[in-house]
């Protein structure tokens, strides 16, 4: 039994060879060549040898004897860890039955009379490109119906780059100089990633600029086709990144550093902040907003609907590329 | 039972939307892998968008972006499942970024990515 | 529509706001700006709770050129006026009475960033207070999870890490399940404006239809609430969360967060669902024996506690519990002594971390029940508001926390059957286990040592003594005014719906 | 109900299986942009446009990439620490 467990644990812990048995195997193996020698010297230096080997290996055995221990001693949390694992499934099982029963009892599939395809749907297509401008109702919805949520969700997004800020932020400068961690990060990065690499250059110079251009384009024309500032963004963002990936931080950071990062949210998000707060404040107290929809269509149209996905798209973009380099170095 | 998985049938989407959710769930309390946990939980929150989408979708009718010559609402699926949904990917992905910040930060810290032997070092260490 | 009725947007739009400019500000200017935005919310809030006494009833606050089903709503009523103006006075408090030991506890260069989510929990506990629609909560509800997860882990220790990774993945299963519950309400009533939701969910509930589907969205609803308030089965990131994060934000995190979660299941179940459907229902049994195992276990948590910061976060388990337990109940009378309680403690727990956090400082940084003998005596002010706090958790009379138990007691007397008798029951056995732990602290704490002490000046930081005799003001005072407070709840709660 | 969706369903359901049961990191991160890509095609067939381009830019995109950059920042890390370990 305990020679099982043994097995069992040294698989676990150390792969399929044991250390003890690949030290024997190395030291039979020198043996013979080493005992050719007749000097005195060698055989003290193949006896010291021996002796760290040793030492090693009954060291090596001790922990596998700890672990062991602690094995069978935690061998009442195994049980309660397959126990715990079937549990899960049945319960999963146990939801998904219940939860497919219970959709069974939901109105039918795409019937268009269901209780969702209300009066508010109705007017969200029909009267929306009146009211808001955009073609897209969508865009229309989410950007002058519902922009309270929408406010919320971009606001998510910055809550998050802060978090992610927070946690992998390294402190780059002190004093006027680059701190420690900074400077072993930027040496880890060099190290870790492909230098020059001549395909991807040649690929990246004359995909960016297109990735760049379509982000802008699925941006610009959030109101019109299908689209606006978060898919745009993240286009956008992913351009930066594969910029970044081929050329390296050193020309990313001539247009692109930590401040270039907080100002371009700041101003993004406190110009939605602000364009939404009038429009808030002129609807809830009744007053004109005197703000025009435009030609049904037109790119400069469709009232506030253009500034705000451009606001979003910035933000999207920037969070994207600073969560990108956050990850890979620990700063923009 | 037979009755049972023809109406099922009839709501596909909505039925593999379910599955997904419990495949996701079963991932994230399976695996002890943090990295696995997170895609669970990415696989969720997908299946809870395609369920939202599935409600607002009416056979035979186009996406709602004006087209010319229709222009009542018998032409268009319901828009407002399409924003809701919008909003949870973005949130989705954002939350996705912070985990996998504090997963850098805490493999970083304990050499591992299981969280229950994080859970036992950390019960050993003091302050 | 008076200027006075802009209030609710103005402090949403002002958190918001501020939130968003901090990061560009320098770290001194970005702490005021966070303590001069709450303060600023809390005097207009003062301004605004006459008001809504005088006006009686509720208004709606549209947010946009559009009427409500199309567009974006807020409500304010007399409940979310008072709770929002109890939540962020204990905001403002926590802030202030933390901000020293925060000075210590965090990188320099990232405290800005802590204000940040400071001002992002403000804004959405305002918003899950005042919104009007359920996708709104929704989206918030992500907001605050965020923030919150960052403030838990502001102060970067392996404790804090691996509990805010627990929280997150739990706090995103419990989002998930509230988005799966909003998708079905959706599904069923074609709204997402709550007054709308509520018509027609009555409306199948006077024919008998859809009755699996709307029991499972309150499940759902529960359950994610209660997975993101630490209720017990969920609470395994709890103690290290709110025990090792720094004080301000065991504070905020306890008293704000898991309190403006709790309000919007509450909200839910009278605005959305509507309360006489809900209380019908088998699913608020689930509520009524979470809370009841959380009173339980979360206090024999607590008693086996050997540090004093662990041990209030547990007690913070078992006082969620019976908020729990009460709404579960499935009456008015208990609803409103369960919103009393709320208030309450919320004054009281965040009262009880900020004052635990220098007396630890006091007794050579050590949380340990051992180390803190005497400790009472070495610092006085924080040693006080403890006592005091302790002493209204356990319900000793003219304190707060004296009438939430009486106020518990004639809501369970008036339940029916087993569940009177259980929720007594319970009642009394965490109001022995409760006494039984806190006592024990507080004996401790003035418990001569044995060897000699040094006594901290009397006022040792100006900051924390005001905050702390703010704290302990408020907490006696409520106690004197809790007839007026319940009557304002009840008023607030037949408003409500 | 088109065969089209019916078969994109159907790798929905493998490709989410698929990711679940993978024992390396690496391909269970690809598995789930496959997915994710499905995800956008199912929501054309759906007739939301906008989530289609949303999910193939975020989703797997974007969420791709951060999870590829995770595994390598983890590596890195564990290689880092093994030297350390081998001084």
């Amino acid at each position: 039994m305990k020679k099982r467990i043994a097995e069992v644990l040294r698989r676990r812990f150390y792969g399929d060879e044991s250390p003890l048995d690949t030290d024997m195997v190395a030291s039979l193996g020198e043996q013979p060549q080493s005992l050719t020698r007749s000097s005195n010297e060698a055989l003290e230096a193949l006896e010291g040898v021996r002796e760290v080997r040793v030492q090693r290996a009954q060291e090596q055995e001790h922990e596998m004897y700890r672990q062991i221990h602690k094995w069978s001693y935690s061998s009442g949390v195994k049980i309660i860890q397959r126990l715990y694992r079937m549990l899960a499934v049945i319960t999963c099982c146990g939801i998904i039955m219940f939860l497919l029963w219970t959709v069974n009892t939901l109105p039918p599939f795409g019937d268009p009379g269901n209780p969702d395809n209300n009066e508010v749907a109705a007017r969200y297509v029909e009267q929306g490109p009146e009211e808001t401008g955009a073609v897209n109702m969508v865009t229309g919805m989410i950007l002058d119906y519902r922009a309270f949520d929408t406010f919320g969700e971009t606001t998510v997004l910055f809550a998050a780059a802060c978090s992610a800020l927070f946690l992998l932020k390294l402190n780059d400068h002190k004093d006027g100089k680059p701190t420690q961690s900074w400077l072993e990060a930027e040496y880890a990065d060099r190290f870790h990633e492909p230098k020059n690499d001549q395909i991807l250059q040649f690929a990246a110079r004359l995909l960016v600029p297109i990735i760049l251009l379509f982000g802008f384009y699925v941006v610009v024309n959030g109101h019109i086709t299908p689209g606006g500032g978060f898919s745009g963004g993240a286009i956008m963002g992913a351009g930066l990144i594969l910029y970044l990936n081929a050329f390296g931080f050193k020309k990313t950071e001539r247009f692109f550093t930590y401040r270039t990062f907080q100002w371009v949210t700041f101003s993004a998000l406190i110009t939605y902040a602000g364009l939404k707060s009038y429009s808030f404040y002129t609807g809830a107290n009744h007053l004109e907003s005197g703000v025009s929809t435009g030609t049904l269509g037109n790119i400069l149209s469709a009232g506030f609907i253009l500034p705000l996905n451009i606001c979003v798209g910035l933000v999207v973009m920037c969070t994207m590329y600073v969560f990108y380099t956050l990850i890979r170095k620990g700063g923009v | 039972m037979g009755d049972f998985l023809s109406l099922l049938w009839t709501h596909l989407d909505v039925t593999v939307a379910i599955l997904l959710f419990g495949i996701g769930f079963t991932t994230l309390l399976l695996y002890h892998n943090l990295i696995k946990k997170i895609i669970g939980l990415n696989i969720m929150d997908t299946a809870t968008f395609l369920f939202l989408t599935s409600q607002g979708f009416i056979t035979g009718r186009s996406a709602p972006v004006l087209t010319e010559g229709v222009e009542t609402a018998a032409g268009y699926v319901n828009p407002i499942p399409s924003g809701l949904v919008l909003t949870g990917i973005v949130v989705s992905v954002s939350v996705t970024a912070v985990m996998l910040a504090l997963t850098i930060r805490l493999y970083r810290r304990y050499h591992t990515l299981d969280i229950d032997s994080m859970t036992l070092m950390m019960k050993g260490e003091d302050e | 529509m008076q200027l006075v009725q802009n209030v609710p947007f103005f402090s949403i739009m002002l958190s918001m706001v501020s939130a968003i400019v901090t990061p560009v500000l320098p770290r001194r200017a970005a702490k005021w700006l966070s303590v001069g935005m709450v303060s600023v919310v809390v005097c207009l809030h003062i301004w605004f709770l006459p008001f809504m006494v005088s006006l009686g009833g509720s208004y709606t606050y549209m947010m946009g050129h559009f009427p409500a089903p199309w567009g974006n709503e807020l409500r304010a009523g007399l409940l979310e006026a008072l709770i929002a103006l109890a939540l962020s006075i204990v905001m403002l408090l926590s802030q202030l009475s933390g901000m020293n030991k925060l000075q210590r506890q965090i990188d320099p260069p990232k405290q800005g960033l802590f204000y940040v989510m400071c001002n992002l929990v403000m804004a959405g506990m305002l918003t899950l207070t005042y919104t009007n629609d359920l996708f709104t909560a929704y989206v918030f509800i992500e907001i605050l999870a965020l923030s919150s997860c960052a403030l838990m882990m502001a102060r970067q220790v392996g404790h804090t890490m691996v509990a805010s990774m627990r929280y997150m993945i739990l706090s995103l299963l419990g989002s998930g399940l509230i988005l799966i519950a909003i998708a079905l309400t959706y599904n069923l009533t074609g709204h997402l404006l709550m007054e709308n939701i509520r018509a027609v969910i009555a409306q199948y509930a006077a024919d008998g239809e859809y009755a699996l589907p709307i029991s499972v969205i309150i499940g759902l609803f529960i359950a994610g609430i209660a997975i993101k308030c630490g209720i017990f089965p969920f609470h395994m990131w709890l103690p290290d969360a709110y025990g090792y994060s720094t004080s301000a934000a065991s504070a905020v995190l306890s008293s704000v967060v898991s309190k403006a979660y709790f309000f919007l299941l509450v909200k839910i179940f009278y605005r959305v669902i509507g309360i006489n459907v809900v209380m019908s229902d088998m699913a608020l049994n689930l509520m009524l024996v979470l809370g009841v195992l959380s009173m339980i276990l979360g206090s024999i948590g607590a008693i086996r506690c050997l540090d004093i910061r662990r041990m209030v976060a547990y007690s913070s388990v078992s006082q969620m519990g019976y908020l729990f337990a009460w709404v579960g109940l499935g009456s008015t009378v208990g609803v409103a002594a369960a919103m009393f309680h709320l208030v309450v403690h919320a004054l009281c727990k965040s009262m009880l971390f900020l004052s635990v956090s220098p007396l630890c400082d006091a007794s050579g940084d050590s949380k340990r029940f051992v180390d803190l003998r005497g400790a009472g005596y070495r610092y006085v002010i924080p040693g006080i508001a403890f006592t005091l706090g302790s002493l209204s958790m356990v319900g000793i009379p003219i304190l707060g926390g004296f009438f939430s138990k009486i106020f518990f007691a004639e809501a369970a007397i008036s339940g029916a059957g087993w569940v009177r008798i259980t929720l007594l029951a319970a009642l009394a056995l965490s109001t022995l286990l409760n006494a039984l732990y806190f006592m024990h602290t507080v004996l401790g704490l003035y418990r001569r040592p044995k060897k000699g002490f040094v006594r901290q000046p009397f006022i040792k930081s100006r900051l924390t003594a005001v905050t702390l005799s703010v704290f302990g003001f408020i907490n006696l005072t409520i106690g004197f005014f809790a007839k007026d407070i319940i009557n304002l709840i009840t008023t607030g709660i037949q408003n409500f719906a | 109900m088109t065969a089209l969706t019916i078969i994109v369903l159907g790798f929905l359901l493998t490709c989410a299986v698929a990711t679940c049961l993978a024992k390396d990191l690496l391909v269970s991160v690809i598995i789930f942009m496959a997915y994710s890509l499905l995800m956008s095609i199912l929501w054309i067939l759906l007739q939301s446009p906008d989530l289609a381009i949303t999910e193939a830019a975020v989703g797997a995109g974007v969420t791709g990439i951060l999870f590829f950059i995770t595994l390598k920042k983890l590596h890195a890390i564990k290689v880092k620490n093994n030297e350390e370990k081998n001084r």
